[in-house]
């Protein structure tokens, strides 16, 4: 196979501990698969969400963004998944002036209940991801988030 | 209000009642049809039968022409608005757009065969619909109530949807597919007394007539003698597929069961037509095989309504449920 | 960072994570790559969470004097807390642990082994990043008020109730209806035993009505529920009974002079009456009645008061309004029960359209000899009593479009139907069913007894009922159109009567309560347990559990036995007298605070407090629930989480990005 | 050699799995739980040589020769109650004209269905002629073709259609304006066939 791979890209996905976290654990023991470029972190709850962890992973070679949360009206804390909102929208206006594509940040809601609708969702935003390219944003980054797959491609060759 | 109209073969000739009658009962409206340029035949339940490119590629070229017209129609949640009297037209149409749209393998393969034609199709930009839904929902009851001018009063009507206006329900649901009940309040609303008929959604068999003569003729008896075990004078349809079976063949049918049933089947548009005062003539009328004038002379003439067979509530009857809804 | 001294553990989980991550392959290039950060060992064990696995983790501790530990392995939902203990066990701070979970987030989603091999190495060098920013931190003790809650008013709640009362501790019952008892009250016979529903029910009512260790809160219904585990504060609401509950004997004279009749749809299942004053049945615990005040007459019309010239004490007061209790707490059983599947959602099957079709429950209220019929089974005329009985299973049950699961009890109750006709009227009686289900102890032998009375069995879905008739023998009755999937032929049965064993479904309110409660419901609207074999009792937050119908469908006895397992944990919990809760809390650098007041809208537990004196902001811990919300909105970074400060999650980000790895190291040998 | 990943997807499809491949959008066959709503509900069931229920047990059997012979599928009437009555929402009527279409292709139709597929290209025939379609000028054709001692029975009926004005003779027909492109986009498409 040539060097011109599919692109993997690298996304960091933020979960809620009581919904999001919960339905990643769901889609593990009902065994749903996903693709591998998502790494997730646990928040207590998606309010948590501070835009500077959106901004450092892109500027740490994250590829995208997800975060996830309880849906609306749903959130443990009452209502802090609407704060969260307003924040992504902002981040979204903020990432377009800052010149990368809005789409790279995508927000999920998925209840604890829901490890089908993440898995899905999480395929669907890999795909997404893959088809915008890679971000290299900025240049100048020393980091390099795309190591983990680079080291998996020897093995994928000889499949 | 302007709606795509796909007429199919149907209302060319067989069901030219239907045809006339839907022109005359619609110029009151403001509701324009503008019929797809050259529209070819929908494949009705047997193309599909045969070769399954050819089936969708046949009704492709219908969306395809329809898509290049649409630009000045009708547009509702995003999808311009086509209306096809035909129950099976609706059907094939709607179940095209779907299941291209559901199976890119099969979008691929259409458009390798409509490319010949040079034409090219992409679905999602239409809803198709049936003229019923259309009469109902966009024209709507209290519209169509304020151009009655001679009631239906005492004529018992069954009314009869068929199979494929509701089910299964590809595009544009509008109706219950077990119970459905927008003809019945189309007809309330027209002041006809309308019969609760059980097997109002129930199959007239549709080509079986063709296939096995004695199996077909079976449902068509069922149908028309459960109308006339209820009463009925008249069997309102909206498919001139049902149409043609119970009307047709109900003579048949009695051949084969012994019985002498003879209820007129008119269309929905007929009996609007009449209740709107408009010349029988300009409704098609006559051109039905049971013979339509001895029911339709009792329109006008005052017929008490019949007492409500229900008995006096005894002390011990337990109530019934409550309906959400009543129909 | 190089005085830290980090452990690296990966499980193998049997095959369940080996099977997928080269863990070895792993655990080396934790220690080696790793090695610059702290990482001086990287161990792989098979089952980390086994006795071997944690004395693995302490020895090191030990002898490597290990000042943090990574443990690559399933959920920190399931092994969390033994990693911690293993850490205590050992002298180390057990928040000094962190989990990495590479079984549910790698293994058992992924199949590729090289990505997924790698997929675990970038979360493990997250992990270690994460790590070495977390702090030893002390659980917050708080005490377990000894008073506990329990919602619904059935079987599953009244036995929880007795269980925590007779165990000495004191409870609040709360019942939406006017007396508690719940479905179970409504039956006449229960399976398979045919014991009467009310005999072994009126009892346990009564002692739950009596009993000194329980408040019954009955016509009332919780409106808010505010704090935590040990201390939780519940509103409820009283609804106006009308009656005053001091001066009411119970007599029921009220009722008896009341001249407005409505239909009665909860304990009737609308198959009856009752009055507009009413108690819903004669054994009602407890015996004082409610005034329905959409339908009384003296409120719609301003005219009548019968109840009240008749009332023998001057109980009944028009003028009581709905009242608010508010009610401390330390735990809560939630047993709200089940709704019974809408029939008429199904037209083909008639119901309601169809005279002599009638759901499980109307049945159930026909044959209870205190019901509207007296225990006749009769046709809806009310005398004529059928001679052919068609019993539909799986009535929105199992079916796609309506409820997808098997809702569990109806073959049981179909089958005690079948049986309760053929007993009381020597019916002809056929039942459909798609699988015959009857799994518990004795239920089997129920189905071959009521296959000895001569019940005929036809398995097929039911797919329409008619009164549209037009075969011999047809006329006047009502046809069951059905494939009998034995012989492969479509067969129309008529019967007079036709009854539907309608699915249980979620109550109707369902969400609004998981949200009132803090709970998940899953898709179908049962609320989700915190483990489905080991913990089918307790939910994800932490004081609350479930019991009975709420959360899915059972029969009795499993109910009753969910409502004593409750119990058991809540009595388990009130003896322990205090919780250690997660020290996850927020707090203000009053330093830094700029009193930009920016957090202070933010907090919907009112936990946030600004002094205007001194224009900074506070956080009251006792509030802070840890949402950690505020520490996101401070734009002066002066607010900090614990357990989730930015550190641990920039750090996070950072490990899981790999930039942390030593460039020279980054390919694994 | 063991099996790998390649070698398993290289095993021949099983009848049910053509069946399914062959039936646009979802088929949803392999989650029957043979509950019989299907055959309880079909109008023209109590004349079909299996149940459409016992139809779908004998694909997943393997049972071909079985399956394309009967008579089930060519009864069927397209109502579409059986597929909105499916618990298991599975697109019954669309899998049996994927039978029909496989009972064609493999010339498996006994002697007494044979009306139903020359119906159907009869029907096809004519609209590959004109572009449209006239329902009862087709059955006379048919019933001339196939049933000449049946003519009797339907002749007085097409007589009465064309007195009442509702149907044309053969020879005064029209095609469509794109009939000739018509053609071409069927003939490729009858050439491509189906989706496997």
């Amino acid at each position: 196979m040539s060097e011109q791979e599919t692109f993997e890209p690298v996304i960091i996905g933020f979960t809620c501990n009581w919904c999001s976290y919960r339905a990643a654990d769901m889609a593990g023991t009902a065994r749903i698969k996903y693709p591998p470029n998502v790494r997730l972190i646990r928040l207590m709850c998606s309010g948590r969400l501070d835009p500077t962890f959106v901004l450092k992973a892109f500027s740490g070679g994250a590829d995208g963004v997800l975060i996830t949360g309880c849906h609306p009206g749903e959130c443990h804390y009452i209502e802090q998944n609407y704060k969260m909102l307003r924040r992504y929208l902002l981040l979204k206006r903020v990432l377009g002036g800052m010149g990368i594509e809005p789409d790279r940040l995508k927000l999920v809601w998925a209840s604890a209940a829901e490890g089908v609708r993440l898995a899905n969702e999480i395929t669907k935003l890999v795909e997404e991801i893959r088809a915008l390219g890679p971000l290299n944003w900025p240049q100048w980054q020393m980091g390099n988030g795309h190591h983990a797959m680079e080291v998996s491609q020897p093995e994928e060759v000889t499949a | 209000m302007k709606f795509g109209y796909y007429p199919g073969c149907s209302l060319e000739k067989n069901a030219i009642a239907y045809k006339q009658s839907t022109m005359a009962v619609i110029k009151p409206f403001e509701v324009e049809l503008d019929e797809i340029d050259d529209w070819n035949c929908c494949g009705a339940t047997e193309y599909i039968a045969i070769n399954l490119v050819g089936a969708y590629s046949l009704v492709a070229r219908n969306l395809a022409l329809a898509a290049q017209q649409s630009a000045t129609w009708e547009k509702q949640n995003g999808k311009f608005q086509m209306v096809a009297p035909c129950s099976a037209c609706y059907l094939n149409l709607g179940k095209a757009e779907t299941y291209l749209e559901e199976t890119p393998k099969l979008m691929e393969v259409v458009n390798v065969a409509l490319a010949e034609g040079n034409m090219h199709y992409t679905p999602g930009s239409l809803q198709v619909r049936h003229l019923l839904d259309i009469v109902v929902n966009d024209i709507g009851y209290e519209n169509i109530a304020a151009k009655v001018t001679k009631p239906l009063k005492g004529l018992r009507i069954a009314p009869y949807y068929g199979c494929l206006i509701v089910r299964p329900g590809f595009q544009a649901v509008f109706d219950d597919p077990e119970y459905p009940t927008s003809l019945d309040k189309l007809m309330k609303t027209l002041g006809a007394t309308v019969v609760d008929f059980p097997l109002k959604a129930s199959c007239c068999g549709g080509h079986m007539t063709q296939i096995s003569r004695t199996v077909a003729l079976e449902m068509i008896y069922r149908l028309v003698r459960n109308a006339a075990d209820y009463n009925a004078d008249v069997i309102v349809t909206l498919c001139p597929m049902c149409q043609l079976n119970l009307d047709a063949y109900q003579g048949d049918a009695n051949k084969q069961f012994g019985t002498d049933l003879k209820i007129p089947v008119l269309y929905f548009t007929q009996l609007m037509g009449l209740a709107f005062g408009i010349p029988p003539e300009q409704l098609g009328l006559g051109k039905e095989f049971v013979d339509a004038r001895p029911a339709l002379s009792k329109i006008g003439v005052d017929i008490p309504e019949e007492p409500p067979k229900k008995k006096r509530p005894s002390k011990e009857e337990l109530p019934m449920p409550r309906m959400t809804q009543e129909g | 960072m190089t005085e830290e001294k980090i452990g690296v553990y990966v499980c193998h989980c049997g095959t369940n994570i080996a099977g997928t991550v080269d863990v070895e392959n792993v655990a080396k290039w934790a220690e080696t790559a790793l090695a610059h950060r702290g990482v001086v060992i990287g161990r792989d064990y098979k089952f980390m969470c086994s006795s071997l696995g944690q004395e693995l983790v302490e020895q090191d501790i030990k002898e490597l004097g290990l000042t943090r530990v990574v443990v690559a392995a399933c959920s920190p939902h399931l092994h969390e807390k033994t990693f911690r203990t293993a850490c205590k066990n050992a002298g180390l701070n057990p928040y000094m642990c962190e989990l990495v979970s590479i079984r549910e987030q790698v293994s058992w989603v992924h199949t590729d082994r090289a990505a997924a091999t790698a997929k675990s190495k970038a979360m493990i060098s997250g992990g270690v990043e994460r790590v070495l920013h977390h702090e030893p931190l002390e659980p917050l003790r708080v005490p377990i008020s000894p008073h506990t809650l329990v919602v619904g008013g059935g079987i599953a709640g009244i036995q929880a109730a007795l269980e925590i009362a007779d165990a000495g501790c004191h409870v609040y019952l709360v019942e939406r209806e006017p007396s508690i008892g719940g479905h179970m009250a409504q039956f006449d016979k229960t399976f398979p035993t045919l014991d009467c529903s009310a005999c072994i029910l009126t009892p346990r009512m009564v002692e739950a009505g009596t009993h000194p260790n329980i408040t019954l809160l009955t016509w009332a219904e919780v409106t808010r529920v505010d704090g935590y585990v040990g201390s939780f504060t519940v509103t409820v609401r009283q609804k106006a009974r009308k009656v005053l509950t001091d001066l009411c004997t119970g007599c029921g004279i009220c009722v008896e002079k009341c001249p407005k009749k409505v239909i009665d749809e909860v304990f009737e299942a609308g198959l009856g009456y009752r009055k507009a004053v009413y108690t819903p049945f004669p054994q009602a615990v407890p015996k004082y009645p409610v005034m329905d005040v959409e339908n009384c007459t003296y409120f719609q019309k301003g005219t009548c008061r019968a109840c009240e010239k008749f009332c023998p004490t001057g109980a009944i007061d028009f003028t009581q309004e709905d009242e608010y209790i508010t009610i401390e707490v330390g735990n809560i059983i939630l047993a709200t029960g089940y709704d019974l599947f809408d029939a008429r959602r199904i037209p083909q099957y008639g119901y309601g359209r169809l005279a002599n079709v009638f759901t499980s429950l109307e049945f159930e209220r026909m044959t209870n000899a205190a019901g509207p019929t007296d225990g006749n089974i009769v046709l809806r005329d009310g005398v004529t009593v059928p001679e052919v009985v068609g019993i539909v299973h799986c009535v929105g049950s199992r079916d796609l479009r309506y409820n997808n699961y098997c809702s569990s009890i109806c073959c049981m109750q179909s089958l005690k139907f079948a049986h309760l006709v053929h007993e009381r009227t020597g019916a002809i009686v056929y039942n459909f069913y798609i699988d015959m289900r009857t799994t518990a102890k004795a239920y089997d032998e129920f189905y071959q007894r009521v296959m000895e009375e001569g019940t005929h069995f036809i398995r097929g879905k039911v797919a329409e009922i008619t009164d549209a008739t037009y075969k011999p023998g047809e006329k006047g009755k009502l046809i069951i159109q059905v494939e009998d999937t034995l012989i492969g032929k479509q067969r129309r049965i008529p019967v007079d009567m036709v009854i539907l064993s309608s699915a249980l479904e979620p109550r109707a309110d369902h969400k609004q309560t998981a949200h009132l409660f803090g709970l998940a419901c899953s898709s179908d609207g049962w609320m989700i347990e915190r483990h489905p074999k080991l913990d089918p009792v307790a939910t994800v937050t932490e004081g609350i559990f479930i019991a009975g119908c709420v959360q899915g469908p059972k029969d009795i006895p499993a109910s009753v036995a969910q409502g004593a397992a409750a119990a058991a944990r809540v009595i388990g919990k009130i003896q322990q007298g205090e919780i250690s809760l997660e020290p996850i809390k927020a707090s203000v650098d009053q330093e830094k605070c700029s009193g930009c007041r920016i957090c202070n809208n933010l907090c919907p537990f009112n936990a946030i407090l600004f002094h205007e004196d001194r224009m900074v902001t506070e956080i009251n811990p006792a509030l802070c629930q840890g949402c950690g919300t505020c520490v996101a909105a401070c734009p002066a970074g002066a607010i900090s989480g614990t357990g989730f400060s930015n550190e641990q999650i920039l750090g996070q980000i950072e490990g899981l990005l790999m930039l942390n790895v030593n460039p020279l190291q980054r390919v694994p040998a | 050699m063991t099996a790998t990943a390649d070698t398993v997807q290289k095993k021949p499809l099983t009848f049910e799995e053509e069946v399914i491949a062959a039936t646009p959008s979802e088929a949803r066959l392999k989650i029957c739980i043979q509950c019989g709503s299907c055959g309880g509900s079909c109008p023209s069931g109590a004349d079909m040589d299996h149940s459409p229920r016992t139809i779908f047990a004998m694909v997943k059997a393997g049972m071909r020769d079985e399956v394309l012979k009967s008579n089930t599928q060519w009864y069927c009437v397209s109502c579409y109650y059986c597929m909105v009555r499916c618990p298991q929402e599975i697109h019954i009527t669309d899998i049996m004209y994927t039978l029909k279409r496989m009972a064609i292709q493999a010339g498996k139709y006994d002697a007494h269905v044979r009306d139903a597929p020359e119906f159907s290209e009869t029907f096809i025939d004519y609209v590959k002629k004109y572009g449209r379609s006239f329902e009862l000028g087709l059955a006379s054709r048919y019933h001339l073709a196939h049933h000449p001692l049946d003519m009797p029975k339907m002749a007085p009926m097409g007589l009465g259609m064309w007195r009442k004005g509702r149907m044309d003779l053969a020879f005064s027909r029209k095609p469509i304006k794109g009939i000739d492109q018509l053609n071409k986009i069927l003939a490729k498409a009858e050439e491509i066939g189906g989706l496997t």
